[in-house]
């Protein structure tokens, strides 16, 4: 057994702390909640030269041949400084997307240009009904001689708002099995019938809603096979759940360092907060529930990186954290006190996202239904 | 026993409930709720003006005093009902500072602050914490040195959050600066917050209410307006949490009674969420905890009524229904799913972006008058008698 | 509004306490916990004596001419106490079923026997189903001439084993809806065709599995009407809910008290157990518990005593001090210490009964599932 | 990075599960049941002696000693697994004392006791805990009195639990009795339990176990069965936690396996309770939770293999494992419902009466070895520097 990233990955980690904590400082994490863009081009330009797109795109698509675990170490740094813009919509989905559809031509054509920077790609998966299930597929791409002409509503599309290209989860064939008959198609932005509405939501990330009205699509830009896209989409979900546990891992990582500034510092009836024995009952909870979450994140990415079965270790995760960075962050409030309640205070940040996190891909609730099914019960 | 409104008590509930409805403006409403429930702003004080009219902000008053000689629990059921109708409920001059100057005011500042007040004239900021004394509010520092006909104050205070609103400063300040038990050394008083050398800087909670630093420079204040004794403050303080420290969970009691709405009228799958195993638990525990504050609410004004004074039942209440309001906006959180992030001016928000807006502000509620462990603490040394 | 008991209710609670203190010592409910029959004769009578087995019957049927509220006063002293024995059987149990089912003869024939400690009966409810509702009554009782056949098992009845009558609820009507069609039978318990096995139970309170082979039951001997049986146990089961969370309550108390001993007396690290923070807190959690658990009890029995509409408040009760109370004792317990550990300290028999009271007449999760009905989820 | 043990670790653990089936037999389980897991009946020790002589009670100790040089990792999976199938899986002698003699003990001591440890022929009694010294066993207060060639001893230990089925006694003692550090007075030494003087009282604890009171009553030990040096006990006492204080959870693990497979075979309203929403929910977070304890437990062996010294992770696998254990008997009572109560020996009883058994022994496992309460203090000192 071995617990320890290796000493690339330490190195990696170091690296990423270093640039974000100049670069990604708490006052621009605000600023970008406020811009309509979210991200500034200087920014994703030098994360694009560190190779930071590319991580783990394979090297003959202008990638840097890294692991699913890498991008995981990267990630819990990122959620660790709040890096606000679309590295996750673009790498992280539309990225493991275009890599699992095994379409060597869209790999050449579109990791390329990730890796550089130079395209934002969203992937527009949930609906009104806002669930992870096959079933819930039911925006429409008809054929129509080569091409596909696709129909309906995609909402909470993350940075739909700037992305240039959109894979979009449509259904193809009506079947008895839901996950039957589901294609990935990779659609323009600009493309005729597409409209998109920003929403707006209180983690201060980019959610869009994208309309179909009649879109005309070429079945060239199909990703995978025609109507066996869910198997695809099974994975990206697996590595997306996983990215947002290192998110919320990183997060909670600068939580309890917020709050041990307060406890270690804030006196109280002549003493520092900090030797108050509820105090450090919460300090020892916080802790747990870190520690618990970052060992059961790492399994899970070394897992789906390695390739081994991981359905019951990636939803026992995705429930775990979601559960315990929320409780984790509730005790860190009630720990720094008042203070953490100000819009200055950096723990705000957090709160929201973490809460956001453990949402997206499926909140606790869904993930202990998986877990349920793969223990047999 | 009874453990229900009499019928005089719920015509009156009635009563009021119709004529805050008739009376609500929706600016009134957005005003409120922007400015996170608390009292002074220009709508605010055109409705309370005509509650107030009716005796109903200060009903456990006597009537020389603008009240209505009514029970205590005339008094909690007005302000849970203002509270779920989206009123203010909060009032720092007619619930605290106003029984203060009853119990410990001398008969000038009775008259001279008790009617209006009753009237909903006036409204006061609350002036305790500082940066340094939050919980530990003997620790406080800001000074007031007599200077024969005034007071003289220098100092800061912080999170004071009605100042901006307010016009009244219900102030803690310190005027014996040597004592070894410093909280004996510490006065109320109560200042216009208009005083040249006052200045209030606004502080943006992540809910996006705002509330105060306040900096205290050469501010002068005449003798007269010196509450009771001097270096009695502490006590008075304290005294008046006995009496009042409560908390009405109207506000939150009418957002679960939305997401309960939310939850039969949504289809997901074919059925209501409502029909939902795992909901329908949720929900239902919720409401047997809206059940068990309402017992512990209405215990302390049984209390009061009794002629007794709650010990460490409202340090219970305030601790069982503030924690409540967090396990609500988690509940209605998860309930809501992906549509909980979305703000209430973004389209396909729910219930106008409700549930995020107070699964924020529900964050404060187990900090702000006496955090939680302090609530536990009082629970076990003066409920149970445990060490201090 | 008023939450206190009357002064009449006082007085009996202080008697009450009073007469287990000196009756009803722990080493008392010990003994009996291995007794094969679990109570005395003695103590019986005394308690009949005091008019306890008919506080709540009609003074014409030799009963004091109490309220149910009453009853709770005493189940709650009985709680306290840990009171063992076939009170809550004969009286709570069959009693209310022979008062609900409105049968003059019966209630002349049968109450005052039991107010005179004479006579013990018990109710056969549940089966192997283990549930309190309508559909899980399964065992049949079939017309023959003017008299019925009764044919099934009963599982958990209460105090079976020295019942001289049993009222079983039995199935005399397959009908679309399952609370129709059942019939309540007065049965003596030594009839032909009875066959009662005792149970062991970890609360050490005494049940036992009832087989009914072809018993021979009159038509006279049928409790309110027949088929419609199912209304008289629905009023049943209310004040058997009640009064278990009494009970509950009462144990709740004491196991407060013993806390407290324990933590203003025992030292360690130079101070009382009861100074340290972490301590405080468990108290104070501890206090809540109790307290509120108090309140919601007062407030069902109340509405029950006064036959207001109850269903929303009787389930929001049972769930509420179900948990609370088994919370309660979990971190008594753990405020305890080593010493709660062991046989000899009498924390360990609140735990069980607790835990077993939590259970009978439906568990949280039950109704907390009537509540979601009563709120119109 | 890895998570699964490798293939040999797997081949091994096998290995160890086959010899363990293979020799159990009802007798040594139900007296393992019955003595509440400790090692030291007759039926216990015959299995034991045979695990030993394949090095597997001390896997990690040189091989001089009787182990077999291997890795924390094997020695915590092999104690996992003995637990999981129903053997005694805590040792004292082989893993508190052993240890601590290995690491201070002198090398007389070392040839004397460590053989006999690992071939599993002796069996020690934690000696700890007194009437007045529990959570703070600074305060203990046994005597022994230096009287040259020899030990005098007098006092009382408490709750000291394999005293009447184990050989000797590992004992702390106070030799310094005037120091004002009361810590700084304390030795260890190893006492046989037949020595005149001793006098071992049963006190049975609510699970219906045994565990004892100890009287000494001028009590000779010879001085050579002093460890390490006098008045360094309690640093040795302290270290040994450091590198011992583990909660394997697999006869937790293993019961909760069994109740799993008692949802999926009860059939209620026509379908098995493992169909039922608020059971899978409640099953498959104990699931996620033995999972992370699994993790955890490991992880401390990790640190070991790695040459370190576990810090706080220990007391936080330990609290995290024995908390769990009370949810998953909780959990397990309220899927049995009626049935839960039912004991092993009586009609209708499910799963051999197991989970009722259980869920009281589950009472005393966030007590023993340092309560949950101390642990969370270790861990916010020792873990995050907070102020002691």
């Amino acid at each position: 057994m071995d617990y320890d990233f290796n000493e690339e990955q330490e190195l990696l980690k170091n690296a990423a702390k270093g640039f974000l904590s100049k670069e990604c400082k708490p006052l621009f994490v605000r600023e970008m909640e406020e811009d309509t863009k979210g991200i500034t081009d200087e920014l994703w330009q030098k994360m694009a030269e560190l190779g930071w797109m590319g991580l783990m795109f394979p090297e003959q698509c202008g990638g840097v041949g890294g692991s699913y675990l890498d991008l995981i170490v990267l990630l819990t740094e990122m959620g660790y400084s709040c890096l606000p813009g679309p590295f996750f919509s673009t790498v992280v989905l539309a990225g493991t997307t275009i890599m699992e559809s095994e379409n060597e031509e869209m790999k050449q054509k579109l990791l390329p240009e990730i890796a550089e920077g130079k395209m934002f790609v969203t992937l527009a998966l949930t609906e009104t009904t806002a669930g992870y299930s096959p079933d819930m597929i039911s925006v429409k791409a008809q054929k129509d001689g080569n091409d596909f002409i696709i129909n309906g509503t995609k909402l909470f599309v993350p940075d739909a708002h700037i992305a240039n290209q959109i894979i979009c989860v449509a259904r193809t064939k009506e079947g008895e099995k839901k996950e039957d008959g589901i294609t990935l198609f990779l659609v323009d932005a600009n493309s005729k019938g597409i409209e998109v509405t920003s929403l707006k939501t209180f983690a201060g990330d980019k959610m869009g809603e994208v309309v179909f009205n009649n879109v005309n699509v070429s079945n060239t830009n199909v990703l995978g096979e025609i109507d066996k896209g869910w198997s695809i989409i099974k994975k990206v979900l697996q590595k997306a759940s996983i990215g947002k546990c290192a998110e919320m891992v990183g997060g909670g990582q600068r939580a309890l360092e917020l709050v041990l500034e307060q406890a270690t510092e804030r006196e109280q009836f002549g003493v520092k907060v900090g030797s108050f024995q509820a105090v450090q009952h919460h300090c020892a909870n916080i802790l747990t529930y870190l520690d618990t979450s970052r060992l059961m994140t790492r399994q899970a990415a070394w897992r789906i990186s390695e390739g081994l079965p991981c359905e019951r270790e990636v939803s026992m995760t995705k429930a775990w954290v979601s559960d315990s960075c929320r409780n984790l962050i509730a005790l860190s409030h009630q720990s720094v006190g008042g203070t953490g309640f100000m819009e200055e205070h950096d723990l705000q940040l957090y709160f929201r996202r973490t809460k956001a996190a453990g949402v997206y891909f499926g909140d606790a609730d869904y993930h202990r239904e998986i877990v349920a099914d793969a223990i047999g019960l | 026993m009874n453990f229900e409104f009499t019928k005089e008590e719920k015509e009156f509930q009635e009563e009021v409930c119709e004529f805050i409805k008739k009376e609500s403006t929706p600016e009134m409403l957005k005003e409120t709720e922007d400015q996170g429930e608390i009292f002074g702003g220009p709508e605010g004080r055109k409705i309370i003006k005509k509650i107030a009219a009716k005796g109903w902000l200060t009903p456990t008053w006597p009537k020389e005093y603008g009240g209505l000689d009514a029970s205590e629990v005339v008094s909690y059921m007005i302000r849970e009902e203002m509270g779920y109708n989206g009123l203010p409920f909060g009032f720092v001059a007619a619930h605290m500072s106003g029984p203060t100057i009853i119990r410990f005011g001398s008969e000038e500042m009775k008259k001279a602050w008790l009617p209006r007040i009753s009237s909903g004239e006036v409204e006061f900021a609350l002036g305790y914490t500082e940066p340094q004394a939050g919980s530990d509010l003997s620790a406080l520092k800001l000074r007031a040195e007599d200077k024969g006909d005034h007071f003289l104050l220098n100092g800061n205070k912080l999170f004071n959050t009605s100042c901006h609103i307010a016009d009244y400063h219900w102030l803690a300040v310190r005027t014996d600066f040597d004592v070894p038990k410093p909280y004996k050394g510490i006065s109320m008083m109560i200042v216009d917050l208009k005083s040249p050398g006052i200045t209030i800087s606004p502080l943006i909670t992540m809910a996006g209410w705002r509330t105060n630093e306040v900096v205290y420079e050469d501010v002068r204040v005449p003798k007269e307006n010196l509450v009771g004794e001097v270096n009695k403050g502490f006590y008075y303080l304290m005294a008046a949490l006995d009496f009042e420290r409560m908390f009405p969970l109207g506000i939150f009691r009418r957002l679960f009674d939305e997401i309960v709405a939310y939850a039969k009228e949504t289809i997901i799958d074919g059925k209501p969420l409502s029909k939902k195993p795992l909901i329908r638990q949720k929900l239902a525990q919720l409401s047997i905890e809206i059940e068990v504050t309402r017992l512990l609410y209405y215990q302390l004004a049984h209390i009061l009524d009794k002629g007794g004074i709650p010990n460490y039942q409202s340090s219970m209440e305030k601790t069982f229904a503030t924690e409540l309001t967090q396990r609500i906006t988690n509940v209605g959180m998860d309930i809501l799913g992906l549509y909980g992030q979305l703000k209430e001016d973004s389209k396909w928000a729910q219930l106008k972006g409700k549930v995020e807006r107070y699964y924020l502000t529900s964050v404060v509620q187990t900090i702000v008058a006496g955090t939680s462990e302090i609530q536990r603490n009082i629970i076990a040394q003066r409920g149970l008698g445990l060490p201090r």
